[in-house]
């Protein structure tokens, strides 16, 4: 179903402005999240650029009140190319005691924050952690406060909704949402009609929900908060159709497509963890493409079950995050012994162990390229921001089929939640990925003359092997991880073969540097004094701290890769460019490391590992000590 | 499976061009002949015919099928397997394993592959040791059973793999030995026809590590009085003369008794098809080590629902109802608004 | 275990000052509190007491225990708490998991944990759901089951917890519920009291993402006509009046009839001590659905060598032999020569 | 039961020479392990120095007189320090023809090849896929041939035991070795007495196994053998008592030692994998030093038992080979997180998947480093040689309980089934690793002002928590792989403290390096124009290779790593004082890529994946390319 509506102008009474972060926080039960992804999506159609940050407690629902039961969300829109969800937000709503004292600390100096007083009572305060009350004490001077009677207002504003009063308080985001909505000029109708489409089927809550919104524009409109209107004009951008999606949906997608682009049926084995699990639910609701899902009894299964579909001729994925990719490990070995295409989706979070889980971090790269047994080279896909999981995905599954060989896809949490505005693509210029089976013997037997399937012979420019899928008559042969000769794939013990056969597999997979693009350098490509290496969802913060940097007039240069394995053809002469290398990541130095090993590059590591993303600013300030850094 | 004629075929025909490999004498030779022998007579085409195994002695079986086949890692077969069932309902998967593969290690799989009943014939040689890592305890070795690794004897209770397998609700479990050919070969075809995921223990000696594990039952001399036949609609009976048989009393116990002293009348029917489990349960418990009198033939076997075909079945549903799926409709379902 | 006098302790010696944090109204929360309240009672010290758990909401509860505690990984608690008690026979050792926990993902440990007899006490609270990843179907959940991964139902016929259990070999097996504090301490008690592997199957009500699902039995409304208590050496009997009971007929099967149309005497009388799992596996079927009468008590409780005791003979008996270990004797004990 | 027997002195008729390398084979069934074995310990006990490669089949018992049945034994022997079995062979004793036919190849030019000639009959001439008789056409032209009809004269000299003619054949490898025991003037009584101690309990095989050895040894001393005697002289050892040891006795031992040592119960939790079974079938005998062995169900409960058995305060240890290596992964992320001692031993073997189970590789290493999701840093050792892995299970030990850590201990299947003479450690130089429980509370809760045990209270030098075992009275508390606060242990979601602990974590680890000792470099340090840089079994080849360079006139400099993570502190300052340096490897270059990312040195590879050790004329010759390559 879909909803296009011609973008609204803007609001004409409102100061213009070229960006704001606004961040909602309040209890795991206050709906923030909600709150947040219907103010982008009234954004997004709106025609601004965004990008957002999702940022939920660990535990189901924690106690109500509480800090670690706060749920936030951040969001950034503006009226020009943005990459990230912003450093330090503007605007921060908090619902309650428990929102402010978690989250104040983020609010940029002079910033506004709208406060529901209502919930500010003895008890609240306690839960959250408060001896004092800071709306009455001098904590919040330095900034912008707005209070508002949120809970009461809301309860008085939906009284003739009908709903009882215990639930009238549940539409108090509905009322924050209102609120922002007039605050930026946003137009309603996008939110009134999903109001309606969601909660259709209970008329009392939809209209609750209706005139708590209402009731909050309108509180805009007709209080003191008249001074605080802002307008955030759409975002030129590319003439077409646009939806604003999350990375964990867009990589479904992408992989919904590779199986349309590759004309095979998608089979996914997995087993649920988050961040990885929305994959699985997106996917396990595509049957209409002829899409298995197969909820596994562990990781193990997860990945086995994908091997045996792939042995089958499917495109065949598994889904997981860290410590599932962990388990995975001696069947991705396999995999690679037996050359079978398979798609390894690993969203990133914060370990090690358990670790952080609903937070991100991209730690695993190291896993990724050496997490096996023995020689078990794969090729590394990375996805750099929400949308682009899409084309990510489809990359992913274009190797794994052309090379029959495992590939590891990182996203990350980050990545998995946030979401942006994406221009949906015409799906007649997506890629052609489909592979070819064989269909005749392509040996005779030596001793009886028959002919017969040799699985190990292999295409001479891609190194693939030959791939029969059981069912085709003649070409029977068994497959197995034990070393196999190559060409006949029998069990081969020999000093030679295996030689052989580990650097046949590591060419296979070296050779598709000359299938991927070269990668490119955007700023000061020619003359920069640094280049800024990067990888995976630090590409928002880097494009936006490289871009202020050259603003201030230093030189700076960016490239972001989005193979991990091979590397680019042309890396190490990029890199070699450039008397500074500085590579931002979420973990101690992987990407660095890699770069340092394959090229002797002094690549400089700014780590971070908080299970939060970046910021601009931070990348801006490593950036300016790196460039001051004496050599 | 396969609308298509099905040539015939012989054995040699299912006989791949490797050579065996298992030590002289060992059991596994026996459950590969009959396998191979039978083949041709199940109306399968060899090109529809996939065998999966993980690793150990009896998991090299795939290598000497012309079939399709994959020797994958120790444990994971009844996954693979589970995987490639799902997505080709047109093939015919078979799971090869030892004890250890798909006790030990592999158990966790082997135990949801049959709860979830997907169509697999799963063969488990259980020779009760560890034979390719050369002679450690298995989960089915018997208490006290000294080995490589148990110099003192084994402190680990066996599994009685029936019961797992019923425990973990398998729709087909049945036992056999590897001295009677015509007899694993009906377990083997009865397990085949089976739609869904059926399980065959096969007493395998391995004459290197664990020589005669099943002589008090297998040979000729002893399996008059030590193998009970099950036969479906049939009285549970044993001995030379059919003079020993089986009685269930009130209080749910099974009890071995001389026909003589209750009467014909009073011996139990067996029942394969019960829907629950309860029956071929307390008859997998029945003998409690090898000196005992022991079933063999099918404790169970209930059609239900298999899992692929149900599978196969929601994306049919889903297919009907929402027509084939649509990609661009896909990417244009969330709101979506023009620039 | 030991010698030591167990000071006298009350609940809020067993609670430790981490804030709860499960959904309000989870049936996590009663359980806990049974726990807690049960502890002053069996006679045991907090710091022999350790409780290891994987990871799951369930699993979250050695948090909240002022004990010893393990919070793991995802399935792998039964492992680990099986080295511990084998380790340190002196500790009084509870694992803590959900469905996916141990049934799942921890399939495998757990039932080689039931079969080797570890002293464990082994508590899984089914909620027929996977709560901490918020909602996707588990082994436990009914066929058809619509959930986040599941959309059209699931497709996985569910395991039987107690059969699972029964089928491994478990020793002592009970089921109970979260409504029901008195019951649930009894089989807590009496599980803690097992030498042995003790298993534990709570129904839990997770009244986020499967509310209600145990409510056909365990409302007070409904429990004496669908809980069908067990009691050893009792008849098997249910119902407001006790009007409703079990038997077991010739052929093997378990009905549910009325006691006047059969006469008490033909009641079955609940053996937990039958040295084969038969019974205890009949009565587990049942019910097939929690639309039907189930019962819950213990199922099975059979003492037989605990696994840890075995192996601390076995070393008693080396040192015996041999005297206590020589470091200097091992390194001389291969062929040596001077130079 | 020691055996301790003073050196023979050598024999007069013989020619000196200062080494030999002999290599036996015969089928599987022909008891090549058990005689060359046997032919070791006669000459260790002799006092030569000498170095041993077992080379089986991954089968169990293939078909008689196969190729892929034969089974193989080398030994190296000599006068002088010797540390690798030796490059070719210069005798070859060849019990059939599949024997010949697979091994030939190897024996050096002019060697000598003894056959059993009974056996090279039609059938198993075709069974080894010849199609004409070696010993007929002059396909041996250039060695030295001698042939012996073992079999017949066997059958004879063992008539008067008594055994079924059927069995008086099996006596033949006996016969072998008493021929060899001539031909090298080795002692009789040695093998004589451990013939009546092994087949004791059957009189009759015992007699017949004596009567061919007998006659072995005869048939040299009588016929035209005479001119093929060699003596090799004691080699100069320091004085002691000395004992014949492969790698996988060694580190059981060491693990043996270690709980001596620490004080504490050995808790082994295991599943059978070659090449690793031998540690748990040894530790398993030694129950009377209290140590507990646990046959898991798995490698994932193998590792998980020894984590439970960890946290009761017991030595953990867990035993296994690449694959299982792979599947731990998991765990000993959770291990990290609980900062709890374990040692996991790798024995690699070839890979990837099952690859090559019976033949040996190093290519772990960097899986061993990163094979972890999340940053979970751990220290690695890694043994040399086969007697240096007593000291090296020690030492993983002492690092695993000093510091609260998971340490992997690699050995790989040449130093797990190789042997050399081994001074038998005095017991009470070994030394002492014993470490401390926490007994008191280590702080007052602050609400309750309670006394509390905190587990991650650190050690400030060492960074070690600490560590309150069960059962002590008011040390009770929690630990878990979920992220948790220093100090406290409490689970913490806080940026600020997972950025701390993710830097802990790893400056422990890091902090060891004060720990150790620095990396030795031996040969010409001063001046050397390339230094070798090596770790685990490569070790003897490079000794060598790196003596006969200089032998040579070459300035070559060596030095061996025993810790790889961390290094050792002077590592980088070493690498950087040679123009070049050469990494010989078992596998595509894995410390290379750690030493070049770590210092930016432009460390060379030479690579040898081919499930065999390297040679010494191996490394020799790829110094000499180095050596030769241009800057
Ligand atoms: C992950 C992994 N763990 C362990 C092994 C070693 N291993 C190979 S086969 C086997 C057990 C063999 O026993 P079983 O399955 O009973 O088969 P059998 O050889 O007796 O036929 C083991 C432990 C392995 N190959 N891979
Ligand atoms: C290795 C691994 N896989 C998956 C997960 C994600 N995960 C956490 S808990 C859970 C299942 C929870 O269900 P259950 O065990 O029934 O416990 P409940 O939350 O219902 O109490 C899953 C899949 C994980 N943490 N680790
Ligand atoms: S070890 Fe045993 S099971 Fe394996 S091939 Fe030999 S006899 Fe058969
Ligand atoms: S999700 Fe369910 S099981 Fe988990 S805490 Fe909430 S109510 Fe309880
Ligand atoms: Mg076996
Ligand atoms: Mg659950």
């Amino acid at each position: 179903m879909t909803d296009v509506q011609a973008r609204p102008g803007t609001s004409g009474d409102a100061e213009q402005v070229d960006h704001v972060v606004i961040r909602f926080a309040g209890d795991s039960g206050d709906g923030m999240q909600l709150t947040g992804e219907r103010f982008t999506t009234a954004s997004a159609v709106f025609g601004n650029d965004l990008a957002t940050l999702p940022d939920f407690p660990a535990e189901i629902r924690a106690p109500t009140g509480t800090i670690f039961g706060v749920s936030a969300f951040q969001v950034q829109i503006a009226d020009h190319d943005i990459t990230n969800p912003g450093d330090a937000p503007s605007v921060l709503v908090c619902m309650n005691p428990a929102a402010l004292a978690s989250e104040l600390h983020r609010l940029e100096p002079g910033g506004t924050v709208i406060v529901n007083s209502d919930e500010f009572d003895e008890r609240n305060l306690t839960k959250a952690g408060y001896t004092e009350n800071p709306l009455e004490n001098d904590s919040l001077a330095g900034y912008k406060v707005i209070l508002v009677p949120m809970t009461s207002l809301t309860k008085e504003s939906v009284k003739e909704s009908g709903v009882k009063p215990r639930d009238a308080e549940r539409s108090k985001n509905f009322f924050a949402l209102g609120l922002v909505t007039w605050m930026y000029t946003r137009p309603l109708d996008a939110t009134l009609t999903w109001i309606k489409e969601r909660f259709g089927k209970n008329e009392m809550v939809m209209n609750a929900n209706i005139m708590a919104f209402k009731a909050g524009h309108a509180y805009g409109e007709t209080t003191e908060l008249a001074g605080n209107r802002y307008s955030i004009k759409p975002a030129p951008q590319t003439a077409g159709v646009y939806t604003s999606i999350n990375g964990n949906t867009a990589l479904a997608w992408g992989l919904v497509a590779a199986g349309q682009l590759a004309k095979l049926p998608v089979f996914l084995g997995s087993y649920p963890i988050t961040p990885a699990s929305d994959i699985l639910h997106e996917l396990s609701k595509h049957k209409s493409f002829g899409i298995r899902t197969l909820q596994a009894e562990d990781e193990i299964a997860g990945i086995g079950t994908a091997l045996g579909a792939a042995f089958g001729g499917q495109l065949a994925v598994t889904t997981t995050s860290g410590p599932g990719v962990a388990l995975k490990s001696e069947t991705m070995s396999l995999a690679i012994s037996l050359e079978l295409p398979l798609v390894i989706v690993d969203i990133q979070r914060g370990g090690p162990s358990t670790g952080l889980p609903t937070k991100t971090e991209a730690a695993d790269l190291m896993m990724a390229m050496y997490g096996r047994h023995g020689e078990a080279p794969l090729p590394i896909v990375a996805s750099f921001s929400p949308s682009q999981c899409f084309d990510a995905a489809i990359e992913a599954c274009r190797i794994a089929l052309k090379y029959r060989t495992p590939v590891i896809l990182l996203s990350d949490g980050y990545l998995a939640n946030g979401s942006e505005p994406w221009l949906i693509p015409d799906v007649s210029t997506l890629p052609d990925i489909s592979t070819t089976f064989a269909t005749e013997p392509n040996h005779v037997n030596e001793t009886t003359g028959e002919p017969e399937h040799w699985p190990y012979v292999r295409d001479p420019e891609t190194l693939a092997r030959s791939w029969a899928l059981p069912g085709t008559p003649g070409l029977m042969h068994r497959i197995g991880g034990i070393e196999k000769e190559d060409g006949s794939g029998n069990i081969s013990y020999t000093p030679e073969n295996h030689s052989h056969m580990v650097d046949t597999r590591a060419a296979k997979v070296a050779g598709i540097a000359k299938d991927i693009p070269e990668v490119a350098v955007t700023g000061d490509a020619a003359d920069a004094d640094l280049l800024v290496l990067g990888w995976g969802s630090t590409w928002g913060a880097i494009v936006t701290a490289v871009d202020r940097q050259r603003a201030k007039g230093r030189k700076v240069a960016q490239a972001h890769l989005t193979h991990l394995n091979p590397f680019p053809a042309n890396l190490g002469e990029v890199l070699r460019r450039y008397p500074k290398v500085l590579v931002p990541e979420m973990n101690t130095g992987h990407l660095a490391k890699l770069v340092r090993a394959e090229f002797l590059v002094d690549a400089r590591t700014v780590s971070k590992v908080r299970g939060v993303p970046f910021t601009a600013a931070e990348v801006e300030a490593a950036i300016e000590a790196e460039l001051e850094r004496k050599l | 499976m396969t609308d298509v004629q099905v040539p015939l075929t012989s054995r040699k025909d299912w006989q791949s061009d490797q050579e065996v490999r298992w030590c002289p004498g060992c059991g596994d030779y026996s459950i590969l002949t009959a396998v191979q022998l039978l083949m041709p007579d199940l109306g399968v085409n060899r090109e529809n015919t996939v065998f999966v195994s993980g690793i150990g002695c009896a998991a090299r079986f795939p290598y000497y099928m012309n079939t399709y086949g994959m020797h994958s890692i120790h444990g994971r077969a009844p996954a693979i397997a589970t995987g490639l069932a799902v997505a080709r309902p047109d093939l015919d998967v078979w799971v090869v394993g030892g004890d250890g593969d798909l006790l030990s290690i592999g158990g966790n799989h082997l135990i949801h592959a049959l709860r979830r009943n997907v169509n697999l014939t799963i063969l488990m040689f259980n020779n009760q040791i560890y034979g390719l890592t050369k002679g450690q305890f298995s989960p089915t070795s018997a208490l006290g059973k000294v080995t490589k690794s148990s110099p003192m004897g084994s402190l680990d209770a066996p599994f009685n793999p029936l019961a797992v397998a019923l425990g973990a609700g398998a729709t087909f479990v049945a036992r056999t030995h590897d001295m009677d050919r015509p007899h694993m070969q009906e377990m083997m075809r009865r397990a085949h026809a089976h739609k869904g995921a059926a399980f065959v223990e096969i007493f395998q000696n391995c004459n290197v590590f664990n020589d005669g594990q099943f002589e008090t039952l297998t040979t000729r001399a002893n399996r008059d009085d030590m193998l009970i036949p099950l036969e479906h609609g049939q009285p549970v009976r044993f001995g030379k003369e059919k003079e020993k048989g089986v009685i269930i009393s009130s209080d749910g116990a099974a009890h071995i008794v001389n026909v003589a002293d209750v009467g014909e009348d009073a011996i139990l029917i067996h029942d394969e098809a019960r829907p629950e489990p309860g029956l071929a349960f307390m008859l997998a418990h029945l003998a409690s080590s090898v000196n005992e009198p022991t079933p063999v033939g099918v404790f169970r076997a209930v059609e239900t629902t298999e899992y692929a075909d149900a599978n196969a079945k929601q994306l049919a549903a889903a297919q009907e109802r929402s027509g084939a799926g649509d990609l661009s409709a896909l990417l244009h379902s969330l709101p979506t608004w023009e620039v």
